[in-house]
């Protein structure tokens, strides 16, 4: 079996990456793009952690993943409440019908 | 020669974190294509808990500890039940699907493989070598949980306060509606 | 996108002002829910269509019908005294008491009531009371079930197996005992049913001050009955509720208290809804009313049994309750059931079948202001102001 | 007690006796067949000359494994014919009542007894294996002696004698001893052997909760509970529920998603026995001593929602939305008092590692964080509350009210599925309760002082080292200890729920948000300050110093108290239970 290094975590973060992109362009359900986003957020917080544990070995690479994952909570919140006034005024939250400038 | 070295060093519990790992990453990453793949929004939310668990094991291999359960509580446990409300409010029926064009998925794709290709030879082969600059193996010494939170508390102090701003600025965001 | 057409895709300009939309947090679906017909809180086969919004109950619709037998149509084929069964089946829960009103209207119509010696009197009383007893400990102990109290339940049950008991020594039966007949009663006491009676009714008193510490005045329980369910004594009027219903809501009206019910020679009380934890005529109201009055039947009954010791050997059934030609007249007549009140309308015509029976059921009546009160109420408080209605749904079918 | 009898045994005696002659034979050859492998592994190794050191030896490092695995094999096999062979006798053996109770101690003792003889090996092959040193001290039972692991193995394999901590000088020719420990230097073997005593413990936890759970219902509701099966108070219940849900109809409601329906059991059951990797029983009763032990258990906790609210979602059914819904924002309100109300004894102890927490409080049960000072006392009830919300017991079992909701999110679930959410619950109900227990009561460490036991060894003059090792465990800390504090908080719960109504999901968000949560932050706030005047690096109040002291004292008396009332309301309870139910007896009832 292949040893596990750091690489291994880069192409696993990169896959990520990508399906979190691809999850973000093909759906078109409001509340699928934003798990495409968090897809994509876990993919970066991947390569911190592996960055801490391989390269640095100091904390600071945890502390960012700290970060990043508060932040996707509170985006997560406001994202939804956004969706939820979305669907108030089109009942849908399909966003290719969020083409009308006006609440 | 020197990977062989490297093998033969290897004691029995290397092996199983390898096959963890794969085993980790496996369910991650199926998870993460059942998300891109299953039109049933509730089933996609359900993909991502996989996701989310798959990479919080690998978390628990990267000696990680205290980001690992704070993903699954934060993220598994409320920002996952979150979406889910936000599924169930605002979808008339369970099955509400929206389709897109064939010739924007296939577009996805291609783009999804472009980048992934593009960023994984850029991290191992290209100008940025990272993986050729990282060691070889983990290193010995990783950070224990009351470094993460002492350095949360001292160095990154204004930044943690910022975050916890941002948090609650959604918070009053969403009570002036 | 030309290819994704959504069932109902609404008008984006649509009359949804934009008041609307800020008063609302969010748009949310009103949802039409079946309670019932095979529901643990509806106690029996009643259904109530939900129209809720989230938890919110907006309307709540009583259907009846689940348990329809006839029961006043049977009336119409066969003589009064063949009766007397059916009526039990109605109320199940105050079988004696329904006896009891059929048998007393059968017995006035006929002018068979001058004849009834005083001890049949006495035992119908006792009979009534502690029938009004065990029903009264059935509503409690379910309506404990409904708030999520499981105890409570047992407990009464327990105390009911007692009642049941004494009755099945006098009857036979346990649960539809046409014990009260017309004429009298079907036969005179066991050996010793005053003594065991007087036994159980000194453990059974200081029971009911357990049920109140235990369910009564939890903090719990007054929460979620307090201040739920409200139905002003204008309401009850309206609405004809009788019974803990009406009395719940501050309405001081017992037919036992009325001239000619029988009872004109016993001291008790009547208790009546006083807003004690909340306001009046919500459910605690209703709830308490009835242990209370379980304590005022307590007291109804050892005086009857005092009395009834004076009078043994007297003829307990009359021969002629079983021949009895109805005269060409008709008679409304009503008891206090441990419900409200129940008629009996009877109409003879010279034979001895009668031409019309109905009932007035004070479930029936209670019932109908479900409708009213569970407006704007939680889905959690409709299985509570259900229970405290405490309806028998084999007495609003008939 | 009947007899059981299966439904096929009745149906074709006669059919079945043949299968049963084939069954025996093929289960006989099997285990004759074992023979010729021991032999040869046996050979093989030439266990007498072999040498310590020739262990590094892949050949001989397969044997031992290989000859123990078929040696098993055979008991197994062979036990299984005879059990064919005299099923008869067997069950006749089962059907009294006394026999099956003696089995029934004899498997929850065993089952505690191999766990800590497993934790004991474990434990002293973790740490004495690969440093060969002259002495070693049993973790807390606190005996020191000379024989490491290394070296008991030594000794063994040239046959002398061996001195053991707990049975004694063992004297044996052939090196048994060594070959059972050899498997357990490999951290997979200790690992497999740890998730196989963990899985047994938690699987008793539900069948004994359910059983348990009956009974004092019945208590509760002056009526017996179960008493049927099994013979002694219904003690097999639970298998015979568990036998009889097995065999039941698996419905899926059509028009529902199938798959989530089917799949969220599994995420409802899988988390909280995931909870139990962290959960430490005693100091090395652990299958990781994580230091974020405590968040991972919450974070276990929370993601059982998620199979919660998918099994009301898939159900279609609209009762079942509703308790899922109410399950979901009664879990999402309340992780957050509770795990505040959890912060409370790490910020008291300075660690968050369970393990850690605990053995801060060792010191007698007036050092227990429960009555270490007031904000943590109420931090206790803060948490008891609120953990009673997120394991859905009564009064806040709103997700499944039956009077209200039918069953709520359990109302399609039948069968197997169904009991799976049962096992789910009862396992996170004995997580809390066990998280309570080391937070709050001291986890596995005894109410008296740690010094207690040598001072009664001392005055008791007990010079054999088997007690003096059982009187040090007991006295000390001991896994008994938490497993009893534990149950006892369980209890508790069972107790709550016959006893209380139930409260509405306004009342219960209101709880939350109005009371729990401004509560915990006071709470926390208060304990901070406390800490930081009390604490000699922090303000070292001298007056906060003496008024934590008589608070602690009076906690502590109020804590006895409150336990010998209760202990003397169920004595007079168990003195005077005809008295209690009434005096008008059963044989005195009218008509009899």
């Amino acid at each position: 079996m292949l040893a596990v290094g750091l690489s291994h975590y880069l192409v696993l973060s990169a896959l990520l990456f990508s399906l979190g992109v691809v999850c973000m362009a093909t759906k078109r359900n409001a509340i699928g793009i934003l798990i495409g986003v968090e897809l994509v957020l876990n993919s970066a917080n991947v390569n911190l952690i592996a960055f801490s544990k391989f390269q640095t070995g100091l904390v600071d690479g945890q502390v960012f993943a700290v970060f990043v994952i508060l932040l996707a909570a509170a985006e997560a919140a406001l994202a939804i409440a956004i969706f939820m006034n979305f669907y108030n005024n089109l009942q849908t939250v399909d966003v290719d019908r969020g083409d009308v400038l006006r609440g | 020669m020197d990977s062989v070295a490297a093998e033969q060093g290897r004691s029995l519990k290397d092996h199983m974190d390898d096959l963890a790992f794969y085993i980790f990453a496996a369910i991650s990453v199926a998870s993460a294509f059942g998300v891109v793949v299953s039109q049933n929004i509730v089933r996609t939310a359900l993909f991502l808990l996989g996701t989310l668990g798959g990479v919080a094991g690998l978390y628990f291999l990267l000696d990680a500890n205290l980001i690992a359960v704070i993903q699954l509580i934060v993220y598994a446990g409320g920002t996952l039940i979150l979406i889910v409300f936000g599924i169930m409010l605002t979808s008339k029926s369970p099955w509400a699907e929206f389709k897109p064009p064939k010739s924007q998925i296939v577009l996805a794709a291609f783009v999804g493989l472009l980048m992934f290709i593009g960023i994984t030879s850029l991290t191992l082969s290209g100008e940025v070598n990272w993986a050729a600059r990282a060691t070889k193996t983990p290193l010995a010494t990783s950070p224990k949980v009351a470094e993460a939170g002492e350095a949360l508390l001292t160095t990154y102090l204004v930044p943690f306060e910022v975050d916890l701003t941002a948090i609650g600025a959604a918070y009053l965001a969403k009570t002036e509606k | 996108m030309a290819d994704v057409i959504l069932e109902s895709q609404p008008d984006i300009n649509a009359d949804l002002s934009s008041d609307q939309i800020q008063q609302q947090d969010l748009q949310t679906e009103e949802m039409l829910v079946n309670m019932g017909p095979q529901h643990p809180a509806t106690h029996g086969v009643l259904r109530v269509v939900l129209r809720t919004d989230g938890e919110m109950v907006l309307e709540a619709v009583p259907h009846i019908g689940y348990l329809h037998r006839c029961a006043e149509k049977i009336g119409e084929t066969v003589a009064p005294y063949q009766y007397i069964p059916y009526t039990d089946r109605m109320d199940y829960l105050a079988g004696m008491n329904n006896n009891l009103a059929f048998a007393q209207a059968v017995e006035k119509l006929t002018g068979l009531e001058s004849e009834i010696t005083e001890r049949t009197k006495l035992i119908r009383i006792v009979f009534a009371e502690l029938n009004r007893i065990a029903s009264h400990l059935v509503s409690f102990g379910t309506y404990g079930l409904d708030l999520g109290a499981f105890t409570p339940f047992l407990y009464a049950f327990r105390e009911r197996e007692y009642i049941l008991d004494l009755f099945e020594s006098a009857c036979g039966a346990r649960l539809t005992y046409s014990y009260i007949t017309v004429g009298g009663v079907t036969d005179d006491l066991p050996e010793r049913f005053v003594d065991i009676t007087r036994e159980f009714l000194d453990y059974f008193e200081p029971k009911v001050h357990e049920y109140n510490l235990l369910l009564s005045h939890n903090h719990i329980f007054i929460k979620r009955t307090a201040n739920v369910g409200v139905i002003t004594a204008q309401e009850a009027l309206d609405y004809g509720l009788s019974g803990p219903v009406l009395r719940g809501s501050g309405v001081n009206f017992d037919l036992r208290k009325q001239p000619g019910s029988g009872y004109e020679e016993f001291d008790f009380n009547v208790p009546v809804g006083q807003g004690e934890k909340g306001t009046v005529g919500d459910c605690w109201d209703r709830y308490i009313v009835r242990v209370s009055e379980m304590l005022e039947s307590v007291k109804i009954i050892r005086q009857a049994l005092d009395k009834l010791d004076g009078t043994e050997g007297q003829e307990t059934l009359h021969k002629k309750g079983k021949t009895l030609k109805l005269p060409a007249d008709e008679i409304y007549y009503e008891i206090e059931n441990p419900r409200g009140q129940l008629g009996f309308f009877v109409r003879g015509n010279g034979s001895a079948i009668p031409d019309r029976v109905k009932a007035r059921g004070p479930s029936f009546c209670n019932l109908c202001v479900t409708e009213k009160v569970c407006e704007d109420v939680l889905l959690g408080d409709v299985a509570a102001i259900i229970g405290s209605i405490d309806v028998v749904m084999g007495e609003v079918d008939r | 007690m009947a007899s059981i009898t299966l439904p096929w045994v009745q149906r074709d005696t006669e059919k079945l006796s043949n299968y049963r002659e084939k069954a025996i034979r093929l289960l006989a050859f099997i285990a004759l067949a074992h023979i010729p492998i021991i032999l040869g592994a046996w050979f093989l190794l030439d266990p007498l000359s072999t040498k310590p050191a020739d262990l590094q030896d892949s050949k001989v490092l397969l044997v031992p494994p290989l000859c123990l695995g078929s040696i098993g094999g055979m008991l197994l096999f062979a036990g299984a014919a005879f059990a064919i062979y005299a099923y008869e006798l067997i069950g006749r053996v089962l059907s009294a009542p006394w026999v099956a109770f003696i089995i029934f101690i004899g498997a929850i003792f065993g089952i505690v007894i191999g766990v800590w003889l497993h934790a004991e090996i474990l434990m002293t092959v973790q740490r004495d294996w690969m440093p060969a040193k002259e002495t070693s001290v049993i973790p807390f039972v606190g005996i020191e002696y000379d024989h490491t692991v290394q070296s008991i193995y030594q000794n063994n394999l040239e046959g002398k004698s061996v001195d053991f901590p707990l049975i004694g000088a063992i004297s044996i020719d052939t090196p048994i001893l060594a070959y059972l420990m050899f498997p357990l230097q490999f951290p997979l073997v200790r690992d497999l052997v740890a998730v196989g005593g963990i899985i047994g413990f938690i699987s008793l936890i539900p069948g004994f909760g359910i059983w348990w759970e009956r009974k004092v219902a019945g208590r509760i509701q002056s009526r017996m509970g179960p008493m049927r099966a099994g013979g002694w108070h219904g003690w097999a219940q639970s298998a015979a529920d568990g036998i009889k849900l097995a065999f039941k109809e698996d419905y899926v409601p059509p028009g529902g998603d199938g798959v989530l329906f089917r799949l969220a059991p599994y995420i409802t059951f899988i988390p909280p026995i995931c909870a139990f990797i962290a959960l430490p029983f005693a100091t090395a009763w652990v299958f990781r001593d994580l230091d974020v032990a405590l968040i991972f258990i919450l974070a276990m906790l929370g993601i059982e929602v998620m199979g919660v609210i998918l099994a009301g979602w898939a159900s279609n059914n609209k009762w079942s939305v509703y308790g899922a819904m109410r399950e979901a924002c009664q879990m999402v309100s309340y992780e957050i008092p509770m795990g505040m109300a959890l912060l409370i004894p790490v910020m008291t102890a300075g660690s968050l590692s369970l393990t850690g927490i605990a053995e801060a409080q060792s010191g007698g049960f007036w050092t227990w964080f429960v009555f270490v000072n007031p904000w943590c006392f109420l931090a206790f009830f803060l948490y008891y509350v609120a953990s009673l919300a997120s394991c859905k017991r009564a009064p806040f079992d709103l997700p499944e009210s039956e009077s209200e909701l039918v069953a709520g999110f359990l109302t399609e679930y039948s069968g197997f599925r169904w009991s799976m959410f049962f096992f789910g619950e009862y396992v996170a109900m004995y997580v809390v309760c066990g998280l309570a227990a080391i937070l709050f009561l001291g986890g596995w460490m005894s109410p008296f002082p740690a010094s207690s036991a040598e001072w009664f060894i001392a005055q008791a003059n007990i010079e054999n080292g088997m007690l003096q090792t059982l009187v040090k465990s007991l006295l000390a800390a001991n896994p008994i200890w938490f497993i009893l504090k534990a149950t006892f908080l369980f209890f508790v719960q069972l107790w709550i729920r016959w006893t209380l109504p139930r409260i509405r999901i306004d009342q219960v968000l209101y709880a939350c948000v109005q009371v729990l949560l401004p509560a915990t932050m006071v709470v926390l706030l208060g304990n901070t300050l406390w800490i930081l005047g009390v604490s000699e690096n922090g303000l070292n109040l001298g007056w906060l110093i003496a008024i934590d002291g008589i608070i602690n004292k009076i906690l502590a008396a109020a804590g006895v108290l409150t336990l010998v009332g209760i202990v003397g309301i169920a004595a007079y309870g168990y003195r005077n239970n005809k008295k209690l139910v009434g005096w008008l007896a059963v044989d005195q009832l009218p008509g009899k």
